[in-house]
């Protein structure tokens, strides 16, 4: 007669394996989904590419994002302002008749919101910009984007870990971003 | 993989799928639900999401008239604050000021016009449309008065001033109707009759608290709901620790301790409605101690001849010591002022207690004099003549409408139905008036009855201005403006009747398309009559610049003459013993009604700030109680929650017990402004309305509700019904929280007059954010069409004074 | 031939006898096999040490100085000042070092317990289920036939109710 | 010192327990089904419904921002405590007759701090975001406060649960391997594992003495700490009649109180249902009742001395607070706590009560009902009457409140009772130890002492 | 390792009794009880200002008012000689915070302004900082606040909306505090000037009986006030070093 618990371990090898298989499982659900669905890049109503606009035409994003420098929030330009170009340029594109359609019916472009932070996060634009941080440096390089994309997680680490290598005074008092 | 055999192989794949799945549900469940970003398709010019901007306005809330600061964002109100720039407010405000905002924003506002659809009082109301409504109203004025009854149209507002009350004059002068009333429960009616009698001014003059170093006060709760609360708080501040080694002394005599009373270094309880002849017995004994050396001592000793000390006493319960002791305090402590109010000024004997107060100020000269009473001058604008309607007045509608006199009523920002006691019978009146149309933006108790309703705009969404009274003893007026569009299908009460008049054909008379013209017309006049300015070289500057201040008016007080009190007046002075509806033997106790600190007259009972803002005194929210002595309790047998039959001559209505350890034995109080039975769902079913048991009893010289006049009875029904209150123990039990300090102690007034600099310069953001406050100079809102930022103009035409 | 020899006895005085004489006659791998924990076993096969002490010492040391470490460290991580004490403090954080150690102390001596009590067991061992009951085994592992001889008569003569062999793989003969 | 039963032998002791362990009733099954369903429906539906609506759900307002999850937290925290605590001080005095019940008493502190854990979970606001309170590296490179005295409770608390299941689990790993034996199917795979192949050796034995002893000697001081800790969460505020250095004694002397009586109600349930008349005797009863009556001397004399001081500091606050506790609102509950722990107990001064068992269950539960008493008074009293008078209120427990504090006793019942189908409720061989061993008629501990 | 160089390094700034670095400002209230009418006004600014909850009839009834801001009443005396002192009460932001001692999570401490922070969205909900803090200050969200629409458009864009479960109190007005110094810098100022920040409650006030500033400013409007014999704390036994401090109320007729 003996004994030892590796008979026992050997019959439960295959709910071991059920379980393991699962998690793997879990993982590659995951991230799968993160991957090939990402939230993070929405389809707008109106296929703007940033591409176009900021990489190829070179605008510099202030131009269009102007409230980025004197208010919290950046904005996204009125219908108004696309005409202001486009009154003249590429008229005849499909994508920029749609906006025309939207500017004579004065009706707004529901645009998705790409880069939204939760509502008890108080992130101001004007004093990011007068810090002389580029746009790129949280929404990533957006003029080789044609779908804009959520590139870092702006998660609180990521501003934190800025606000430290900045040297931002009492940068990390967490009454400077919750209120 | 050794020996994965088919079941197991199978097993394993369900593991692996199912894991999976629960993943991307994991990871799909992380992800940040659809925000958008909708931009205006054509932003108003300037306009930036994210940064606030002001715009000046003038307050509606109650008749006092402080200058406003809005505070909106992306063309929504925020939140409301005293401009500082304006002379009545100084950039301070009260709570019931402050919830404008739910005035505005509340959910039960009326949205569109209504027509009646079900029978009167049933609130069944169909929607239609403004054009429908405009044609068939202004085509029933047309016919009535090209056929010459157009004294049948009456229209009944609220407390109106300034333009819009010019304008109404001027349409109701077009119908050809006098039946144009103004109503507001809490207008100081007797107030105006006795300064004509005495000043021979209808006019209230200006009460310099601030300056003055004594302050005898009448029932006037002037810190809570008395004429300009705010105002005469600054002034009490300053009197009290702006002055160093000078603090103010303030004495209270009033039956039931008001929020003013609590404020008071002395609380004094005369009897209700004896306090005329208490201040004729300080006035007494002034004159005996030499106080009064004026030419005409005669007649005033002959005058106060019959309130001898003991004689007071008798009457007013106060204890002839004191009446001495505050006479010579009184005369001693210059400059003083004696003041009245409220429930004195509201009895059957208001003009002549009131005279009785104005009498005590010329004894010690306090007339125009700083720290005194100061006469206002006459408002730079508005109609001359106040339309101001009494009971009396009132009745008399009633009565028109009874004998079908009254073929159309308009009701504009007034609640006669919830303000007027039951007995006057108007609400039952209201029936034999053939149509009711209700301006009002509310479904209130009156609308309730109307056939039509033409829904107006509340006042942060029109275009209006003001002359503020009692004002502060120069010339001022405010300009308001909508600082938000309108919310809903609504009107400002201007353009409503603009629109009516020019429907009716009457365009010639009513050449301005909107009421923003027909203030800027009327406005080129105001501007043409000051004093000419060089740095404002046109209207147009001059226009942007009121507007963008939010006020205008002179900088400083014209110095008083002497004045002199007509001989006959002095004569006639004396104060009568109260009378009272209902036998003392059968209603043992007086009772002593009282506007609500938040509620004011009933009007702020749709606002949850309102409701929800502890009463000053109890602590009690969303709810009516009536206010026993300790001792009157202990007599009844009644404690905290006892729910007691308070019946009047009148009527009777429940309430439940609050012991109440500031008020007279027999007098037992009632705060006004719960017990709605329409008016939004913050409004309804909480507490009662006293004013239904109120005896119609008039002042007899003015005609005037003398609501402090109405003696009740008090059946405990046995039932019980828990207040609600945000206070506990309300004993400090030796804790030392509220420290007390000797009179001996220095004045905080070390940096008093910075404070009050700071005060007044520099509201809350704005300064901070000036820059960018300054970016948003010409940002119109989203809402009224020029409206104009708030901005620190150099040029703005008025400076506050500190006098 | 190496293999086992068990003796079974009714009762322990039997079988610490039994073990004593083993014991005497040179045999040096003995285990006595119990239902309860025996006393008088270090009188008869000699005095046992164990290391669980060390772990727990340590263990308790180890826990004592990350508890600390872990309030003071994290405390100096990301400042939050509260109540006007210092960021570290003393008195709260030796709680938590007291808690530590004892938390560390307990987890070292279980782990210290399987060690040195060679659990759990993955090579199969001897074992007797009679003896989870009722019965006192004896076992002695013998290097020789003749020294498995020699074993097996002590045990007859110490009054075992069973003598057997057990091979080293298990399974009684 | 009273004789066992001589006639058990070591033979039926594993019958005994096996059986107590294999064969399974249906009363056993309708009585899990019914404190499942009692747990299902009192305590995680109101639970359920309290997350979703917020903890307004309970009776809880603005003075008294505590209530009754969190008495019931400091009451099964102190039921725990006379568990794992009282049996290694068993232990380490050698005390005979602690062999037959310290199973489940352990068992009682393992389920009593699980069912605690969960009320910390029901009281907390948040509960989805409690792992906030446990120190991990995050990307918000935030960390627990480990100055505030409720960090010290979730390391007091954990460390506590840790020790308290190795505990058992120790104790236990012998009677595993009998068990193991005498299995079949999923039970005997279950038991190989849990029993790690312990075979008996004299090595085994003599290793696991050792490492038990270190234990019961860490698990003490632990224990001890672990319920001043729970009191240094009222002590270290500046709460009138909470701020006490009493309170730590005060709450440890509760614990052990409480948890004693809930040992002689386990007690008296495991001896009638499982069958265990043999090894739970009279003999367990009278010393517990021995230990019960001390213990609530101890705590009347506390409670006494709180009174006194609170009555000579003279203190608005501290004796308004005191008032209250005495005469307000809740004196009666006050008074039935007193009658429950300080005058019923005396009772136990005869033997003849103290041997009696159905009188000794009704005071074991009376005395936890006056515990339970005084954990609502400490939070409810205190609370109600602070500093500022104008913001004292009532404190009234909800539906929701009652409900979950009913679930509460359903889930430890719960868990209790899937404990004595997979733990020998009492331990195989330390009741061995006690009977004469088979060949000599003498138990070891007599033949060694 | 650099981490622990600093850790050792800095060591001595730890240990320091009170704050590892001095405050940049001291921001403390005075509350002139002489002036004060016990109006209520700075109740309805407050409310207004920081989105605090409409709750309703029936939670009052239980207890759960939740304005920042209250006005504490009591008695004194019996008629006809009754005296009603009120006592505007809000937090008292102290130095010594037993409310911060006490979060487990460090949802509560003290920043470099003086400022007793509540972080709403770091909150787990165990309450034991309202139990600990003496002025009974701290409101819980029992519940999920509705806001009947459009009431909603009011509320306040710089002040998050607290959920269920979380604790909330008076912030100072911490956003216009932020916005204030943001201000300062884009001026290119260092610090705020005397009287560019002003809380709801201050800013309304009409009979100026608040003042608010910076203590550290020795020309500031409240460390002048903070000079008067009047000036007191409440409940100055407990040692909770508040940053609210009260000027006693003044009677004229006390010996």
């Amino acid at each position: 007669m003996g004994v030892s618990i590796v008979p026992t371990l050997r019959v439960l090898k295959p709910v071991g394996m059920i379980a393991g298989v699962g998690f793997v499982g879990l993982l590659v659900g995951y991230f799968a989904n993160a991957a090939f669905f990402p939230g993070t890049t929405p389809v707008q109503p109106i296929e703007f590419s940033h591409t176009v606009h900021a990489g190829d035409y070179e605008i510099p994003c202030l131009y269009c994002h102007t409230q980025a420098r004197r208010s919290p929030s950046a904005g996204v330009p009125s219908v108004n302002k696309c005409m202001g170009c486009h009154a003249i340029v590429a008229t005849d594109s499909p994508l920029i008749r749609e906006v025309a359609r939207h500017y004579e019916n004065d009706e707004p472009i529901p645009w998705i919101k790409v880069h939204d932070l939760p509502d008890f996060v108080h992130f101001p634009h004007n004093r990011h910009v007068a810090a002389g941080l580029e746009c790129q440096e949280c929404h990533g390089p957006v003029e080789t984007m044609d779908r804009v994309t959520r590139m870092a997680p702006n998660e609180m680490g990521q501003c934190l870990t800025c606000h430290k290598d900045m040297e931002v005074e009492h940068g990390i008092d967490c009454l400077t971003c919750h209120k | 993989m050794p020996n994965v055999d088919r079941r197991n192989f199978l097993k394993l794949v369900g593991a692996g799928g199912v894991g999976a799945g629960a993943g991307f549900m994991l990871s799909e469940s992380r992800k940040h639900p659809v925000e958008h970003l909708v931009p205006y398709p054509v932003p108003p010019e300037e306009f930036s999401p994210g940064i606030a901007t002001w715009y000046n306005s003038v307050c509606s809330m109650c008749s006092a008239g402080c200058g406003i600061s809005v505070r909106t964002r992306e063309g929504r109100a925020k939140k409301i604050e005293g401009n500082p720039a304006h002379p009545v407010s100084q950039g301070r405000l009260c709570a019931l000021g402050q919830s404008g905002l739910q005035a505005l924003y509340n959910p039960d506002r009326i949205t569109g016009p209504l027509v009646r659809a079900g029978r009167r009082g049933e609130i069944e109301f169909d929607p239609t449309t403004w054009e429908e409504s405009f044609a068939e109203l202004a085509n029933q004025l047309e016919l009535m008065r090209t056929a010459g009854r157009g004294g049948g149209v009456a229209l009944l507002t609220g407390g109106v001033r300034g333009h819009l009350a010019s304008l109404l004059e001027l349409f109701m002068g077009w119908l050809g109707s006098d039946q144009l009333l103004h109503y507001d429960f809490n207008h100081p009616a007797t107030l105006y009759a006795a300064n004509e009698r005495f000043f021979g001014e209808s006019n209230l003059p200006y009460y310099d608290i601030e300056n003055s170093r004594y302050v005898l006060s009448f029932g006037a709760d002037f810190i809570g709901h008395w004429l300009s609360p705010v105002h005469h708080g600054l002034g009490f501040g300053r009197s009290r620790q702006a002055r160093d080694g000078d603090r103010g002394r303030f004495v209270q005599i009033e039956p039931r301790m008001s929020l003013t009373g609590a404020a008071a270094d002395e609380w004094i309880a005369a009897n209700p409605g004896t306090e005329g002849v208490l201040a004729l017995g300080i006035a007494r004994r002034i004159v005996d101690q030499g106080g009064y050396q004026g030419t005409d001592l005669d007649a005033w000793q002959a005058a106060l001849d019959g309130y001898a000390p003991d004689a007071v006493a008798e009457q007013t319960g106060v204890l002839p010591d004191t009446v001495a002791r505050l006479a010579d305090s009184f005369a001693e402590t210059q400059p003083g002022l004696a003041i009245g109010g409220g429930a004195p000024a509201n009895h059957s004997n208001g003009v002549d207690a009131l005279v009785a107060v104005n009498a005590l100020n010329h004894l010690v000269g306090n007339i125009g004099v700083e720290g005194g009473v100061i006469f206002n001058p006459p408002p730079a604008f508005g109609p001359e003549a106040s339309r101001h309607a009494s009971l009396a007045r009132m009745l008399e509608l009633a009565e028109d409408a009874r004998a079908g006199r009254i073929e159309l009523l308009i009701v504009s920002n007034t609640n006669p139905v919830f303000n007027l006691p039951e007995a006057s019978g108007f609400a039952e009146a209201l029936a034999d008036i053939p149509q009711i149309v209700s301006l009002s933006s509310f479904l209130d108790e009156t609308t309730a009855h109307a056939d039509l309703v033409l829904p107006s705009n509340t006042y942060l969404e029109s275009w209006g201005d003001d002359t503020p009274s009692p004002g502060v003893g120069f010339r001022v007026g405010a300009v308001s403006q909508p600082v938000v569009e309108p919310l809903y299908d609504t009107r400002a009460t201007g353009d409503i009747v603009l629109e009516l008049a020019h429907r009716m054909g009457l365009d010639l008379a009513f050449p301005w398309p909107n009421m923003e013209e027909y203030l800027k017309y009327s406005w080129r006049e105001v501007w043409s009559n000051g004093t000419p300015d060089p740095s404002i070289p046109d209207f147009d500057t001059f226009w942007t610049s009121v507007v963008r201040a939010g006020v205008w008016g002179d900088e400083t007080r014209a110095p008083g003459g002497e004045f002199v009190p007509d001989a006959g007046v002095v004569e006639g002075i004396g104060v009568g013993a109260p009378e009272f509806a209902g036998a003392e033997g059968e209603f043992p106790y007086a009772l002593h009604p009282y506007l609500s600190n938040g509620l004011h007259d009933g009007r702020g009972a749709n606002l949850p700030w309102m409701q929800e803002l502890p009463d000053a005194l109890t602590g009690v929210v969303y709810g009516t109680w009536i206010e026993l002595n300790p001792e009157t309790a202990d007599e009844l047998g009644l404690s905290d929650g006892d729910v007691v039959a308070i019946e009047s001559p009148a009527g009777a209505i429940e309430a439940p017990v609050l012991v109440y350890p500031a008020i007279m034995p027999g007098v037992v109080a009632m705060p006004i402004g719960q017990g709605h039975e329409e008016y939004g769902r913050y409004a309804e079913e909480h507490g009662v309305n006293p004013i239904n048991v109120l005896a119609a009893e008039t002042e007899p010289a003015t005609g005037a509700l003398a609501w402090a006049a109405t003696r009740v009875r008090l059946v405990p029904t046995g039932g019980r019904a828990d207040l609600v209150r945000v206070s506990g123990e309300a004993r400090e039990l030796g804790r030392e929280i509220v420290q007390i300090a000797d009179a001996g102690t220095p004045a905080a007034a070390v940096n008093a007059p910075a404070v009050a600099a700071a005060g007044a310069g520099a509201p809350g953001v704005r300064l901070a954010s000036g820059a960018r406050a300054a970016a948003g100079i010409d940002a119109p809102t989203a809402g009224a069409e020029a409206a104009t930022a708030n901005t620190r103009l150099n040029s703005i035409p008025i400076t506050v004074v500190n006098t | 031939m190496a293999s086992n020899a068990l003796g079974l006895f009714g009762g322990p005085t039997a079988a610490l006898a039994a073990a004593g004489k083993l014991k005497g006659a040179g045999f040096e791998s003995l285990d006595l096999i119990s239902p309860i924990p025996l006393h008088g076993v270090e009188e008869v096969l000699g005095k046992k040490t164990s290391v669980i002490k060390r772990f727990t010492f340590f263990g308790a040391i180890i826990g004592g100085l990350s508890g600390f470490v872990l309030a003071a460290g994290t405390a100096a991580l990301y400042l939050h000042p509260t109540g006007g004490r210092p960021i570290i403090t003393f008195p709260p954080f030796l709680i938590i070092t007291y808690e530590m150690t004892i938390l560390f102390g307990i987890l070292a001596t279980v782990l210290g317990f399987l060690i040195s009590a060679r659990l759990p067991v993955l090579r199969e061992r001897i074992y007797v289920p009679e003896s989870a009951v009722d019965k006192f085994a004896v076992t002695v592992a013998c290097e020789a036939d003749e020294d498995f001889k020699r074993a097996t008569e002590i045990l007859r003569e110490a009054g075992a109710e069973e003598v057997s062999e057990i091979a080293p793989g298990g399974g009684r003969r | 010192m009273q004789r066992r039963h001589e006639d058990i032998k070591f033979a039926d002791v594993n019958n005994d327990i096996v059986r107590s362990l294999v064969e399974t009733g249906p009363r056993y099954y309708v009585t899990l089904a019914i404190a499942v369903l009692i747990t299902l429906a009192c305590f995680f539906f109101p639970w359920f419904y309290q997350l979703y609506y917020g903890i307004g759900a309970a009776g809880m307002n603005h003075p008294t921002v505590w209530g009754t999850y969190l008495a019931s937290f400091i009451f099964w925290i102190g039921l725990s405590h006379s568990g794992t605590l009282l049996s290694c001080v068993l232990h380490i005095t050698n005390s005979e007759w602690r062999k037959a019940m310290y199973r489940s008493a352990e068992a009682m502190t393992l389920f009593s701090l699980m069912v605690a854990a969960m009320m910390v979970m029901v009281h907390v606001g948040r509960p989805w975001f409690i792992h906030w309170a446990l120190p991990y590296p995050n990307q918000m490179e935030l960390w627990p406060n480990f100055r505030s005295p409720l960090m010290f409770d979730v390391m007091a608390i954990t460390t506590y649960l840790t020790g308290s299941s190795i505990f058992i689990y120790m104790g236990s790993i012998p009677d595993f391997a009998a068990v193991r034996d005498r299995t079949t199917g999923w039970r005997h795979h279950m038991y190989v594992l849990l029993s790690l192949g312990w075979r008996g050796t004299d090595t085994e034995w003599h290793r696991l003495g050792w490492a038990y002893t270190f234990l019961a000697v860490l698990i003490i001081p632990l224990a001890v700490s672990v319920h001043s800790i729970v009191s240094w969460d009222f002590a270290m505020s500046i709460v009138p009649s909470l701020h006490q250095t009493i309170f730590a004694p005060y709450f440890v002397v509760g614990a052990i109180y409480s948890g004693t009586a809930g040992i002689v109600t386990v007690m008296f349930v495991l001896r009638k249902y499982m069958n265990f008349e043999h090894y739970i005797t009279k003999v367990h009863f009278d010393n517990l009742g021995k230990l019960l009556l001390a213990l609530s001397l101890i705590w009347t004399y506390i409670n006494v001395v709180e009174v006194f001081t609170g009555w000579y500091s003279n203190d608005s606050a501290e004796l308004e607070s005191l008032r209250y506790k005495l005469f307000g609102f809740y004196a009666p509950l006050y008074w039935e706590m007193i009658l429950f722990c300080a005058v019923a107990p005396l009772l136990l001064i005869s033997k003849r009560f103290r041997t009696s068992f159905v009188p000794m269950l009704i005071l074991s539960i009376a005395i936890n009902i006056g515990m339970y008493t005084e954990r609502f008074l400490i939070v409810g009293t205190s609370l109600s009457r602070q500093y500022l008078p104008d913001s004292w209120g009532v404190y009234v427990p909800s539906l929701v409140e009652i409900s979950i504090l009913v679930g509460s006793i359903a889930m430890f019942c719960t868990l209790f009772l899937i404990f004595v189908k997979i733990f020998p409720s009492v331990s195989i061989y330390e009741v061995k130890e006690t009977l004469p061993a088979p060949d000599e008629g003498k138990t070891q501990w007599q033949a060694t002492h | 390792m650099s981490l622990i160089d600093d850790f050792l390094a800095r060591w001595h700034e730890y240990r320091r009794p009170g704050y590892y670095e001095e405050f940049d400002y001291h921001w403390t209230m005075t509350v002139d009880l002489d002036r004060c009418t016990g109006c209520e006004a700075c109740v309805t600014a407050c409310q207004a200002e920081n989105n605090t909850p409409i709750v309703g009839e029936d939670a009052i009834a239980r207890g759960r008012h939740m304005q920042w801001m209250r006005i504490e009443r009591y008695w004194e005396g019996e008629y006809p000689d009754v005296k009603l002192r009120a006592i505007p009460m809000f937090c008292q932001h102290c130095d010594a915070a037993p409310c911060e001692t006490v979060c487990p999570v460090s949802a509560t401490y003290h920043n470099q302004d003086g400022l007793n922070a509540q972080i709403y969205n770091r909150c787990i909900g165990t309450r034991s900082c309202a139990v600990y803090c003496p002025y009974e200050v701290r409101y819980f969200n029992y519940n999920n606040h509705h806001w009947d629409e459009p009431l909603d458009q009011q509320l306040n864009p710089d002040v998050s909306v607290r959920e269920k479960g979380v604790m909330e109190k008076c912030t100072f007005c911490i956003q216009r505090i932020r916005q204030a110094k943001d201000a300062a810098k884009d001026d290119g100022r260092r610090r705020v000037q005397d009287g560019e920040v002003q809380p709801a409650c201050v800013q309304t006030c009409p009979t100026e009986a608040l003042v608010f500033g910076d203590r550290k400013d020795p020309d500031s409007a409240v460390s002048q006030m903070l000079g008067n014999e009047r000036a007191y704390t409440v409940l100055e036994e407990l040692n909770t070093d508040p940053s609210v401090v009260y000027l006693k109320k003044v009677d004229a007729d006390a010996a």
